[in-house]
């Protein structure tokens, strides 16, 4: 394509770049937490989606006696569970599970081999089952062997994943409003940016030019600030990026899981620049249109 | 410079003229009025007509309304009543896509002069030719020699900003005269410059004109008027007269005989 | 004070607030959100922090004699807490809160008085205990009293406390930046404005005006755009934080707090646009004065 | 008007300026030189002074450094060079704190004029009355007055944009001489308006000299210096020289008796 007008060594206009950059720098920021919690909600549902646990209290008492005792416990409670039409499958943990288990609170040793230990069995439920299934399997299981409870402790993340959904959904809310702002704040900076080049405008239409012509050299113009501006904010959030990810992973728990962004995210996150400039592009275009079809 | 700008093929360039046919109108005014938003009307019913290769100057007080004449012609402005017509189109009912190819033909001397302040001053005067596609090496021959020979030689690259009134007066005139224009347009185009490069200025309209370019030159300068023997349309209370040029008088000095080509006119 | 120079009558600047509107928008989102996560993790601390939770199994049987004998176990069990140097004070659950806190997973009802229910005692840990108080406390709890442990969900709680934290502090680091970043472009966007007014400046100048009569007039002018701009992306801002705030109520469970903002956390949101007109405002004047004082 | 601009206790508004020392220099240039950047010189050894009182033109071809010379007067430009005084002060050497305050006294007409664009023909005119802190209701009373005197009355509330080439013309000469300054500089003031007002100016100047103001004009004009008599500093290639007028010629017309009294001079 032969040479074009010179819009770019106008000095003055390096604010349309310089906002564009912030506003992706906010709006991937933004994005990625969101993407995130996301991914975070996605294993939790994963983890406790359909499973429950039995705990089974020991016999009481020391010695072989007592742990038979607690073995013909576990086996009533499971042929109960297994009975039971909600239940797809139920296992038993065995003792090096327990242990391991119990161990970070308790620690590891001989005191363990001799405390009366709770046993637990792990519930599958059938797809499909509601809400108050957990407290029917809990009153069944609780008639059927004494000493036996569901574990709250289940019952209570999968609250916590509901309350997590709904917090993702408010997340995403955010984010879209962040993303409304950032977009409005672009189109403002590129028609604004704009304005001082209206007397260029002017010349250009008087001058003969076709207002595809002119469009297209503004449009041009503004694709290169806005990827200018989107790509250094996008340059600028990785760093940040990082450094929240190494946070993250400082603080991962059994519980938490690994909190990152997938490629498919990436490609998400990505996107935001080039569509932060390809909206100043389409602004600076349409905006061009608008101001030549108010000229005679 | 010179082998460009001395006619080669003038019919093939123009054939919307055919040569001889002086009487088609280029710019036609029928009754025509116009105001600005609510305020009062600058003139109405103001008819005159243009003919091809004419050279007419347009006079009248500041504020009788030359700049808004001129500006109905280049198509800036649209008339509240009546019929303006260019090229023989009726500019308010030509269509958009027409408008630019008729703009193309036309090179128009703004008061204001309207550089564009971040462009050099050889981007300016380059600007027609882009917009018509011309091509690049083109453009690189054509631009310099030109801003040479109306003495900016050595301002190529500066911005408008660094020059001087003058300066940028010869420069919007480049500009305006760069692609031969079928119809040249000039607002008090010598208002910044002493007499002798309004001479030499006018003689390069002159110059345009006997290659067939019809001119039109609203002007305050009396004596540029009695100096170049055209008709003048004068403009007085939103009336117009047209004045038939008084007998020639003796020009000052010979016309310099290479007309458009000779040397600097910076510092003279 | 006598009439001015009108400089409010440039249409043109209509970017100026606009910007600084959405920056203050989403810095009041960003802020808020920081302020009421660290208000979660506020409550989390005083529910959680030198508290902890010891389980009693019940004793095996139904009846009164295994009741008595449960009640043995716990007077046992406390017995042995208040004489750990770790503990301050130690306090058993009565029938009424276990069941309250029971219900919800098991359903009420004649069930529950049948069941034997494990017994809960609530533990407060002197302040300044360890890291490892927890695990010592349950350790010394084992030996003294069979079927006797540590609540594991608290203690969880505890950790999930710490991640909150880390969370927190990230938030907060994310706050900053997004402060810098906004800061950033309301002092770019205000100096952008300013380029426009160049040739004010200049002729103001040269007709003889005081530098800093100039850099009043430019200052009062940024300062009521700003003011403009910072209080209308406030007002923005109140309906989302609203909704986010019903959103969150409505998924507020026991253990998650009600998230909420303190008059003395509005009193931050509020300084948020003043904030930033102030910023504009000053802009304005460093950015007038230091362009007046390249002029001769 | 006429009660304001009529002179009445000059001597108290300028005790800087005693009566009758006219020898005073307002502008003295010594051995100045200047070049914009690293661009060549425009001049260089440029000796003058300005007597107070005294009305100079100030001619010499596009480019010749006319602009320049004033942009030195009016403290826009600094030399690069040599010693420019204004009002007695060394203005490389004055201290920043004054230099406002020797600005308030100068009344400068700009080449392209430099209004405000988003303010009213009124308030661009009212300007150096509110930097000066002149109470708004007196600014009220004369700046209509004045605007009406050069013929825009109808455009007091007008934007620059709306108004023709002569009108913003006369909107610049306007604020240049509303405060009554002690020197006054005007840059091509008559570029844009035709003989007539031209004329109406440059009595208004002489006027403003009559009450102790040092005119110094740069002009292309070379009817309108030929026709006042009043000395000419010629710039030709860098170096300046004096011309004293030519013997009074036939003034073209009676010159207008109440001077600065008068109608509008709107499409005249
Ligand atoms: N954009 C506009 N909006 C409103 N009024 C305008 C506009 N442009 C010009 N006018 C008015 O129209 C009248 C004619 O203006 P015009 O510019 O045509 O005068 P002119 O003959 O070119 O004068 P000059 O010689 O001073 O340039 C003037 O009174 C002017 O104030
Ligand atoms: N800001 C600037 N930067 C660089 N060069 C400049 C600048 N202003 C003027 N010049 C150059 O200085 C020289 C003198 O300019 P000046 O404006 O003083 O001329 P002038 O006599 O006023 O001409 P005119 O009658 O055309 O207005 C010119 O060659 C011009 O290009
Ligand atoms: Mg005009
Ligand atoms: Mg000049």
């Amino acid at each position: 394509m032969r040479s074009d007008i010179p819009l770019s060594r106008d000095r003055n206009a390096r604010l349309v770049p310089v906002l564009v950059g912030v506003m992706v720098f906010l709006a991937v920021l933004a994005a990625s937490g969101a993407l995130a919690l996301d991914n975070v909600l996605d294993r939790w549902r994963r983890d406790v989606t359909g499973t429950l646990t039995a705990q089974i209290q020991a016999a009481p008492g020391l010695g072989a006696e007592a742990r038979a005792a607690t073995d013909r416990r576990v086996a009533l409670a499971l042929e109960a569970l297994r009975g039971h039409p909600a239940v797809a499958s139920a296992r038993a943990l065995d003792d090096a599970e327990l242990t391991a288990l119990v161990e970070p609170w308790i620690g590891a040793g001989e005191l363990l081999d001799d405390l009366p230990m709770p046993r637990l069995i792990d519930i599958t439920l059938r797809p499909g089952a509601g809400g108050d299934t957990a407290s029917d399997v809990a009153r069944a299981l609780a008639a059927a062997v004494p000493g036996a409870s569901l574990d709250a402790h289940r019952l209570w993340l999968s609250r916590l994943m509901d309350l997590g959904e709904a917090l993702g959904l408010l997340a995403l809310a955010v984010v879209a409003v962040v993303g409304v702002a950032t977009t409005l704040a672009i189109i403002h900076a590129t028609r604004a940016g704009l304005t001082a080049h209206r007397p260029v405008i002017e010349v250009l239409h008087l001058i003969g030019a076709q207002q595809d012509y002119i469009a297209r050299q503004f449009a041009r113009h503004a694709l290169t600030q806005g990827l200018k501006g989107g790509l250094g904010g996008f340059m600028l959030a990785l760093p940040v990026l990082a450094g929240v990810g190494w946070l993250a992973a400082q603080v991962e728990g059994g519980l938490i899981p690994r909190v990152g962004l997938s490629p498919w995210d990436w490609l998400w996150l990505v996107l935001l620049p080039l569509g932060a400039a390809g909206l100043s592009m389409l602004t600076a275009r349409v905006t061009v249109l608008h101001t030549l079809s108010r000229m005679p | 410079m010179a082998d460009d700008w001395e006619i080669a093929d003038e019919s093939a360039r123009l054939p919307h003229r055919p040569p001889g046919a002086e009487d088609t109108a280029v710019v036609r005014f029928e009754r025509v009025g116009l105001r600005y938003d609510v305020g009062p009307e600058v003139f109405r019913d103001m008819s005159f007509t243009l003919p091809a290769g004419s050279f007419h100057f347009l006079t009248g007080g500041s504020g009788a309304g030359k700049s808004t004449v001129l500006g109905l012609c280049y198509l800036s402005l649209r008339p509240t009543r009546g019929l303006v017509t260019l090229f023989g189109h009726d500019v308010s009912r030509a269509p958009t896509r027409l408008l630019p190819r008729l703009r193309r033909r036309l090179g128009v001397v703004f008061q204001d002069f309207r550089l564009i302040e971040h462009l050099s001053a050889m981007d300016n005067v380059a600007l027609p030719l882009r917009v018509a596609g011309v091509p690049e090496p083109d453009i690189r021959r054509h631009v310099p020699e030109l801003l040479a020979w109306v003495g900016l030689a050595d301002h190529l690259e500066a911005r408008p900003s660094t020059l001087s009134g003058g300066q940028k007066q010869r420069v919007a005139i480049a500009r305006a005269v760069i692609n031969r224009p079928d119809l040249l347009l000039a607002d008090e185009p010598t208002g910044n410059v002493d007499d002798r490069i309004a001479m030499r200025l006018l003689h390069l309209f002159e110059e345009l004109n006997k290659l067939g370019t019809t001119v039109l030159i609203a002007t305050h300068n009396e004596q540029l008027v009695r100096r170049f023997a055209h008709p003048c349309l004068q403009l007085n209370h939103g009336a117009l007269t047209l004045r038939q040029p008084e007998p020639p008088q003796p020009r000052p000095g010979p016309r310099p005989a290479g007309g458009l080509q000779g040397g600097r006119m910076d510092r003279p």
